[in-house]
């Protein structure tokens, strides 16, 4: 199945800017569905960057992240052609992760 | 009302414990304590994130109190275009940043994300998020163990002809 | 052109005032004068889906009428009913002013 | 600025009195067309009327709908842009275009030019059946003739394939036709009636919002202008949480003035269609896009 991670890693200089769209819905648990049930929370809890071993992020995210969430930040330290490894877990442990070539 | 959190912790240190025998794998890595230091720092604060308000939030998250900052700035937009998906970022020149947390206190749950920020990582972060209603939103950044805050007013309404 | 703006906005007027009307009256009602009361809202609602102009809230309020009359309330159905009716004679006479009017509109 | 009072478009609108109250604004129109439509001078006559209402705007941006007429919601759409929401369904598209029916065909055996590119083409007035052929109603055509059931109008699969379509398309100026046949007058004739009739309990016209108050709230959403409309199709809407095609536009329209909606692609959706792409003409396609 195709990844659920869209990443763009941009590195210019010593500062790698990265961009991340993850399609997962992100329920929240407080919305109700046509036929007026409760839709159950389901949502993302961690995301982590990680760059040459370390993390360079962790995401912690509540039910109140958007759907099909879209995250930005940058950090020093990487080069062209480097990995960075995303992967998210959540609530329902379900997971997902890929690797990015730093462009 | 979410998963119960015992499960879910066991679930990380499992995860956990994959990722570091992983890194172990890589021969090139130097494997030195820092990352076994820092996943023990990455413990998803569940608790802060089923409590309702803004101050019982950052109590548990940080059990400190925080300040008003000039030195954040915390970009949302005035009237929402939709309360789905709204865009909001914030971004810093407080020195040594280590944690930036985003708040939206008319949510049924105030605290929204909570970014643990290691030291070679910009202190800036955009993220889209869901606003119940009409609310105040904040940005908390710790930074050297003390923590700012900036606020600003979101407007949020039904779309169309609604109803 | 604001003369006949004017004669159809008494003529709205008159509609609603009839809708304020219709819904207004609570006298103990026999399920005979729910089956009347609906067949005549069910007939205008089939007259406004002819020329494909009805209202959601039309709709809405026949299916109350129905629902109220299966409980047995037949003070509410009838009202109900009597809304649903006045809701769709709205719409076909909205239809029928707008067959040429929405020339007007037209950007020239 | 504004061409008439704006609608006031509080609750009290929103009330069953709602005929009562609503104000008309209607600015003085000269006579009403001459019999035979001209639809050379409509378009024009269109495109005067909005560049005129909007001479900040540049005409090419109109596509952008909402985002021509507010700075706010623009920064807040172009933060978005970098990467869309529709990411994953132009994805779906592409992928699902391509990939061959039961008996080994695929779309593209079905439109000129493999179906790229060929999006501001869509709606054409088929002379043999003399009707208009949108490209949802083309796109389910090309799946019945190669044994396929047809896919649902409103969204998902059929938004993947047109948003794939669009997104080869892009940038490619709207070119409808109009052949030299009464029915495709008539038929874009019953368009432009669709287009400018009010219907539904707050008696509103698609010209109500969209040609005298574009740029206007209605409540949190700014009203996009008709010109260039449909060129960002599909779109993916944060109301919706997901993509929907022009079908699914029409219908919530319909709803959100409290009209009953009519099938998808029935005869009214696919004139008003035809009739709003022709006085596109000439504007870039933009789609897919994202909208509030």
């Amino acid at each position: 199945m195709a990844s659920t991670i869209r990443v763009r890693a941009v590195s210019s200089g010593d500062i790698t800017e990265v961009q991340a769209l993850i399609q997962h819905p992100m329920d929240s648990g407080y919305v109700k569905d046509a036929k007026g049930q409760l839709i159950p929370p389901h949502f993302i809890d961690q995301l982590v960057f990680e760059h040459g071993g370390k993390n360079v992020l962790v995401a912690n995210w509540g039910p109140a992240v958007a759907k099909d969430p879209y995250i930005k930040f940058s950090f020093k330290g990487a080069k062209k052609g480097d990995d960075l490894k995303i992967s998210w877990v959540d609530n329902k442990g379900a997971t997902d992760s890929t690797i990015a070539k730093i462009q | 009302m979410t998963a119960d959190n015992g499960f879910r912790a066991t679930r990380r240190l499992v995860l956990q414990g994959a990722g570091l025998v992983a890194l172990a794998g890589l021969g090139n890595v130097a494997l030195d304590v820092a990352p076994a230091q820092a996943a023990a720092a990455d413990k998803y604060p569940g608790k802060a994130f089923t409590l309702k308000g803004d101050t019982d939030a950052i109590q548990a998250l940080y059990g400190k109190t925080t300040e008003a900052s000039d030195k954040i700035a915390l970009d949302v937009p005035e009237i929402a275009e939709n309360g789905a998906v709204v865009p909001i970022s914030a971004t810093t020149t407080l020195a040594n940043v280590t944690s930036i947390a985003f708040l939206v206190s008319e949510n049924p749950n105030a605290l929204a994300a909570y970014y643990q920020i290691p030291e070679s990582t910009l202190p800036n972060v955009s993220n889209r998020v869901k606003m119940a209603k009409t609310t105040k939103v904040t940005a908390i950044v710790e930074s050297g163990g003390k923590l700012y805050s900036a606020t600003k007013e979101v407007k949020v309404t039904v779309g169309g002809c609604g109803g | 052109m604001s003369e006949n703006r004017t004669r159809m906005m008494r003529s709205l007027l008159l509609i609603s005032g009839l809708l304020l009307a219709a819904s207004a009256p609570a006298f103990a009602a026999s399920e005979a004068d729910f089956k009347s009361a609906y067949a005549a809202a069910a007939a205008a609602e089939k007259e406004a889906d002819a020329i494909r102009d009805q209202w959601t809230t039309a709709e809405a309020a026949l299916k109350a009428a129905r629902k109220a009359a299966d409980a047995g309330n037949f003070d509410q159905a009838i009202a109900a009913a009597k809304q649903a009716e006045a809701l769709a004679k709205a719409a076909i006479f909205q239809a029928a002013s707008e067959k040429d009017r929405w020339k007007d509109a037209e950007v020239r | 600025m504004r061409a008439g009072p704006p609608i006031r478009l509080g609750t009290a609108v929103l009330s069953l009195a709602a005929l009562a109250l609503a104000v008309f604004a209607l600015n003085a129109r000269a006579a009403p067309a001459s019999e035979t439509p001209d639809p050379v001078a409509d378009a024009k006559a269109f495109r005067d009327y909005f560049v005129k209402k909007f001479p900040t705007v540049k005409p090419d941006d109109f596509v952008n709908g909402p985002y021509s007429m507010n700075q706010d919601m623009r920064k807040q759409w172009e933060d978005m842009e970098q990467f869309p929401p529709y990411e994953f369904a132009l994805e779906a598209g592409k992928e699902m275009f391509s990939k061959p029916f039961k008996n080994g065909k695929t779309y593209a055996d079905c439109f000129s030019n493999g179906g790229i590119g060929i999006r501001q083409n869509y709606p054409y007035f088929d002379e043999k059946e003399g009707k208009v052929i949108t490209l949802e109603l083309a796109l389910n055509r090309c799946r019945e003739v190669n044994g396929e059931a047809p896919l649902s109008y409103m969204k998902d699969d059929m938004a993947a394939l047109t948003a794939y379509m669009a997104y080869t398309s892009r940038g490619k100026l709207m070119d409808i036709k109009i052949p030299n046949d009464p029915r495709a007058l008539a038929a874009y004739e019953n368009g432009k009636r669709y287009f400018y009739t009010r219907r539904g309990q707050l008696n509103f016209s698609c010209a109500s919002c969209h040609v005298q108050n574009p740029g206007e709230r209605i409540r949190a959403e700014i009203l996009a202008p008709a010109l260039g409309i449909l060129n960002a199709m599909p779109i993916y809407r944060s109301e919706w949480g997901g993509m929907g095609t022009i079908s699914r536009r029409f219908v919530s329209c319909n709803s959100q003035v409290r009209a009953v909606a009519l099938e998808p692609q029935s005869e009214e959706y696919r004139d008003l269609e035809y009739y709003l792409s022709y006085v596109s003409n000439g504007l870039p396609i933009s789609g897919p896009g994202s909208r509030p």
